[in-house]
């Protein structure tokens, strides 16, 4: 029988191989440890992390490869740019992708360019995770998704794993890269299961991957969406229309040729994108078949994001908000009628 | 400084409200009648004597850890319990939740989940003010882990070379979620913060309401007469968790307990009063009894009220 | 004769007409008068601003309606939302539209989200001006185009204009409207001159323009671009190509049927935009057509972005890195051949 | 504080390769041999004091006004004016113009164009080095305005808390473009920003290289025995505009005058080691002309290098 664990656990075991496998990764972020500075080593490990990915951490790393940080983004995330220049990696954790916002400068201007902007004097080995997502009940200020600011800015690889297997390989792969990579990691999947091996194995940066074959229309989709664009396969699968589900994984760098090839297949294409829609990833796919695969098309493309305003806070607004199974459905069959 | 009995009735009556609203929400949150965990202020109940100082009319911009605050600045109960509910008849139709709860009506400006953010949107108003000769002040609270953020120095800064009537409110509860403030600020004096940018800084222990409520007083009396922003560091503590639902375990219980039995402010608050003569026992009772029955009254009526509308969900993005 | 002015003395005299209209507009930014706080008049007015848009003000509106500010652009620009909330309209001055990296959260989380966040209880009437594009060799802090960024999220209006008449009566709406508004003004069109009318008049928000008409191709441009998509059309008359050039003017609010109508008519779409090429303004307009008006298009979609690189200092480089009349050329060719 | 005639001889020499290297930029400018406007230190020269108790694998991290510091960390002239001109025999092929010479090599690990967020850069190999127990320190350099950016702070305090052997020098040159720091800072002590998060703070006098020597080496010695952090307040002028070009007037002629005739770290230095015996007038000049032949061979090699190849504009984003 197969192993399974969730997201999160595959979260951890990533980690903990590349920490076990070079010491010079480090780990950074608010309440990675808890219980720190007090002086009382039984506090320590209080948390885990605020959602407890990196709980027993400190106990096989010890405080001098997991560090507790002030709510301080700019400087700890800027220190571990800084240091990711002379040998170390660090994996920093941003524990809400929405205060990117107070630390944007970081992803905008610092580990993003330094390495062009020096001429290759330099590289910036650093891993930023983050989580995502709405669905939690948090309001506007914790539930956005903000890939595609990420993936806007040339510099970064980026990536929103969607199985606890992909996850884990493409943590190791990004920790262990020499480019600063983005980690998405969507809130609601924490406690999905799935198939994963138990030692170290690395996925291919870039590498797109076939969720679902089908030869009606492609679904490109992303991150939390992907496992319900599977079930709605699955389901359609009864009334004789055939789903392709692909899940790039990475969204920088993308595998186009990937989705140009599903394109080509089908004929049809629909990208669901939980971020807000417009200048985002499912824009940027959709440019890219228009451009690249225009001929392939037989009847319609089709983004399917959430609407262009914020998350609201009330379950019955947010429920509205969120894409669902059935929205999926939906924009399938509108593309295909 | 002199009080009246029914000022000092009135600040008890705010503190029993502010705990009586906070306490039922673990079971609210564990019914899930509220739809996501919130943050509670109880044990920094003596931090609302900042905003008695406050007319109806001067600005606070408060954080996610903020319904007391609300409630002593004057806001419905009912419409607080509302929002956090998700109701439509919220302060803001459900669409914010605890951690955005506003009312303009009241001077209260917004509370924000981004932490500290407050203490730059603070000196718009108090720019404003300052502009119009309105003569009004405009507070910002956070937490002594959010004066970690930088921008809370811009905001200081900008504060003090405009001359602005602007308090910065920094309530030191000793914890940032798991971390500690010995931990995450390099000096204990947060009030140097402050002071690093020429502004009168004070520390200020939470524990004692008239403490909080005699210092702010004199820092809002200087901001009306143009002598610009002051900081106020409250030393202060929350009995229960960072949000409802956490693991704890990064404190000891004995700290906590030892808190409650020292440094309650609102024991504290009572037991001065019986001094003064001025409360007794039975009229404790009675007056915790009375912020109960509006809690009640307020979860009745947020259970009652009706979820907005699927359809806000596109409305009210730009005017 | 018509009186022809350039985009800078354009947007003083919108800035100066909406002061002169409304004591609510202030406006604050860094040098914006230059010499304040040494106790001497003589020295005030030193500069009028990093481009000198603003000189003379002080003389005309008093250090009560300008403000200069201390380097802390999270502080004035969110001084100025907090002031916007209650019944200023203030219009900040962002120096360089790279430097949104700092003080990104007044645009990711307040501004933009405060209004639907309360339920309707704020409005936000701030402006936010900022400049940006590459060709002053100033390197990958100082060059760059960021309305992308900027129009993915809800909440803002964004203004690009490429002419001086634009740009006086988009800034005037822009500060009378009573939602947040990024006002993007192209560095290298700052001297450029064109024909605009002496008094107070206001364009309508949301509102594109065909520059000019033509029925093989359309190419929308933006900011920049759109005088050398104008030549290019001219040029191209002489080999028979028939271009419409539009000028969406607006990012947000998309003049959506602008473009479509344009593209039923011609066929083909080309979209310009001197922004990095992914999740970009680009890539939300071919979306927006490959949705709406894929029926239209006969041969090609295509978009035109500078590289996905930072921007690089060297001439030469920045030379290669920017867009130009013979790469619009090519791309036209390219779609239409 | 004894220093060797050899080590006085060297500070003088890259005060006069600083200055030397900054002066022919307004002609280079002016002739567009240079392709962007440049920020000089043509003043500032004292501060390059803070560069002489460090050892070549300390690292820096610098600004927009900086040549004369990576000067004496023992750059080379030739490619860094290269690296001006945009040529691809510049320290980064021409890529990172003025604003971002970086030569790792000689620990110099970046100028940054962001304003003062080499603050949050530095602690990174501080860091490291405090992990690894290399014994390293690192040093940001910022200006009194960019100190009015909040990431100065949290990077301060985190330096701070965790003991890192990280100096800030901030360089009080009294203007940031055309805003006085009187205007700009709420108190003009400075040190006190560093003091709010119980860092050792200093002020000290630009004008003389070995204050500035000294002081810098006593906090470096500080921060190599894991003393931590300290701030260094430098109290400096720049004669020149803020950059190439700019049109002035936000100070009187002869504040600047009097900077030059009472305040220059330049002529103060030599007054002062003629004094000692160390140097005559005409040893003086032969300095400064060997200051200037480099200066000269170093505008020759820029001037005749080759411009990179346009497809180096595709290359190195990535690894
Ligand atoms: C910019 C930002 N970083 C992190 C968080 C997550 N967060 C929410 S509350 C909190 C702790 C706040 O501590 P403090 O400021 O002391 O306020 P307290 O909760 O103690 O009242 C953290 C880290 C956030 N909301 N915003
Ligand atoms: C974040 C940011 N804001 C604004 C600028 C524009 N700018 C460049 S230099 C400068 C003045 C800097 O003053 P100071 O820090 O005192 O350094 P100095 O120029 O005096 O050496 C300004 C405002 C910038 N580069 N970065
Ligand atoms: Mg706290
Ligand atoms: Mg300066």
């Amino acid at each position: 029988m197969k192993r399974e664990i969730t997201y999160k656990e595959a979260i951890a075991e990533g980690l903990a191989i590349t920490m076990r496998t070079d010491e010079n990764v480090v780990i950074l972020g608010e309440d990675l440890v808890g219980g720190v500075g007090k002086g009382d080593d039984s506090l320590l490990d209080a948390w885990g992390g605020p959602f407890t990915v990196t709980k027993g951490f400190v106990k096989e790393f010890g405080l001098e490869r997991i560090f507790d940080t002030p709510i301080s983004e700019n400087a700890f995330i800027g220190a571990s740019i800084g240091a990711s220049m002379i040998g170390l990696r660090p994996v920093v954790e941003l524990m809400y992708g929405d205060f990117m916002g107070v630390c944007f400068d970081n992803f905008l201007n610092q580990a993003a360019k330094q390495r062009y902007m020096f001429g290759g004097a330099q590289k910036n080995p650093i891993t930023v995770r983050t989580t995502y997502g709405c669905g939690w009940r948090e309001g506007a200020h914790h539930s956005h998704v903000n890939y595609s600011l990420i993936t806007h800015i040339p510099g970064w690889y980026v990536v929103a794993p969607s199985t606890p297997y992909d996850m884990k390989g493409c943590l190791i792969s990004a920790i262990r890269n020499d480019n600063p990579v983005f980690v998405f990691e969507h809130r609601l999947l924490y406690d999905k299961k799935g198939v994963v091996p138990e030692g170290d194995y690395e996925l291919e940066i870039g590498k797109g991957d076939i969720k679902k074959e089908g030869k009606d229309i492609t679904v490109v989709a992303i991150g939390g969406t992907v496992n319900m664009a599977i079930n709605v396969a699955s389901k359609l699968e009864n009334e004789n229309i055939s789903v392709e589900v692909i899940d790039p994984i990475w969204l920088a760098p993308l595998d186009e040729e990937l989705i140009l090839k599903s394109v080509e297949k089908t004929g049809n294409l629909l990208v669901v994108d939980e971020d807000n829609p417009r200048c985002s990833v499912a824009t940027d796919i959709i440019t890219l078949v228009a451009e690249k695969g225009l001929d392939y098309i037989v009847s319609k493309i089709k983004r399917l994001n959430c609407p262009n305003t914020p998350v609201p806070f009330s379950p019955v607004l947010e429920d509205e908000y969120m894409i669902t199974e059935k929205k999926i459905e939906e924009a399938i069959k509108s593309v295909l009628k | 400084m002199k009080l009246s009995k029914e000022k000092l009735s009135d600040m008890l009556e705010k503190m029993l409200l502010a705990r009586a609203f906070d306490t039922p929400l673990d079971d609210l949150v564990f019914e899930s009648k509220i739809p996501a965990t919130v943050h509670q202020c109880i044990g920094q109940e003596g931090n609302i004597g900042t905003i008695f100082p406050l007319n109806k009319d001067d600005y606070i911009f408060t954080g996610h850890r903020s319904h007391g605050l609300l409630l002593a600045k004057g806001l419905d109960p009912k419409k607080m319990m509302a929002e956090i509910f998700g109701k439509s008849t919220g302060y803001n139709k459900g669409k914010g939740g605890s951690m955005h709860i506003t009312a303009p009506e009241y001077g209260a400006m917004g509370s924000n989940g981004i932490l500290g953010y407050v203490t730059v949107l603070v000196n718009g108003p108090s720019f404003y003010s300052k502009l119009k000769k309105l003569n009004r002040v405009s507070v910002a609270y956070f937490g002594e882990g959010a004066s970690n953020q930088g921008f809370v120095h811009e905001g200081m800064n900008l504060a003090a070379i405009w001359k602005l009537p602007t308090i910065f409110v920094l309530e030191n509860n000793h914890y940032a979620e798991a971390t500690a403030v010995e931990y995450a600020c390099s000096t204990q004096d947060l009030a140097l913060r402050g002071k690093a940018y020429g502004i009168p800084s004070y520390n200020v222990d939470g524990s004692d309401i008239l403490e909080v409520y005699t210092k702010m007083q004199e820092v809002v009396e200087n901001a009306r007469n143009n002598k610009g922003p002051s900081l106020l560091v409250i030393d202060c503590y929350r009995y229960k968790g960072h949000q409802i639902g956490e693991p704890g375990g990064y404190r000891t219980e004995e700290e906590i307990q030892n808190y409650r039995n020292t440094k309650d402010p609102i024991m504290k608050f009572k037991k001065y009063l019986i001094g003064l003569g001025y409360l007794t026992e039975d009229k404790y009772i009675e007056l915790e009894k009375k912020a109960k029955k509006i809690i009640d009254d307020a979860i009745k009526f947020a259970d009652e009220s009706p979820y907005p509308e699927p359809s806000e969900t596109y409305t009210e993005v730009y005017v």
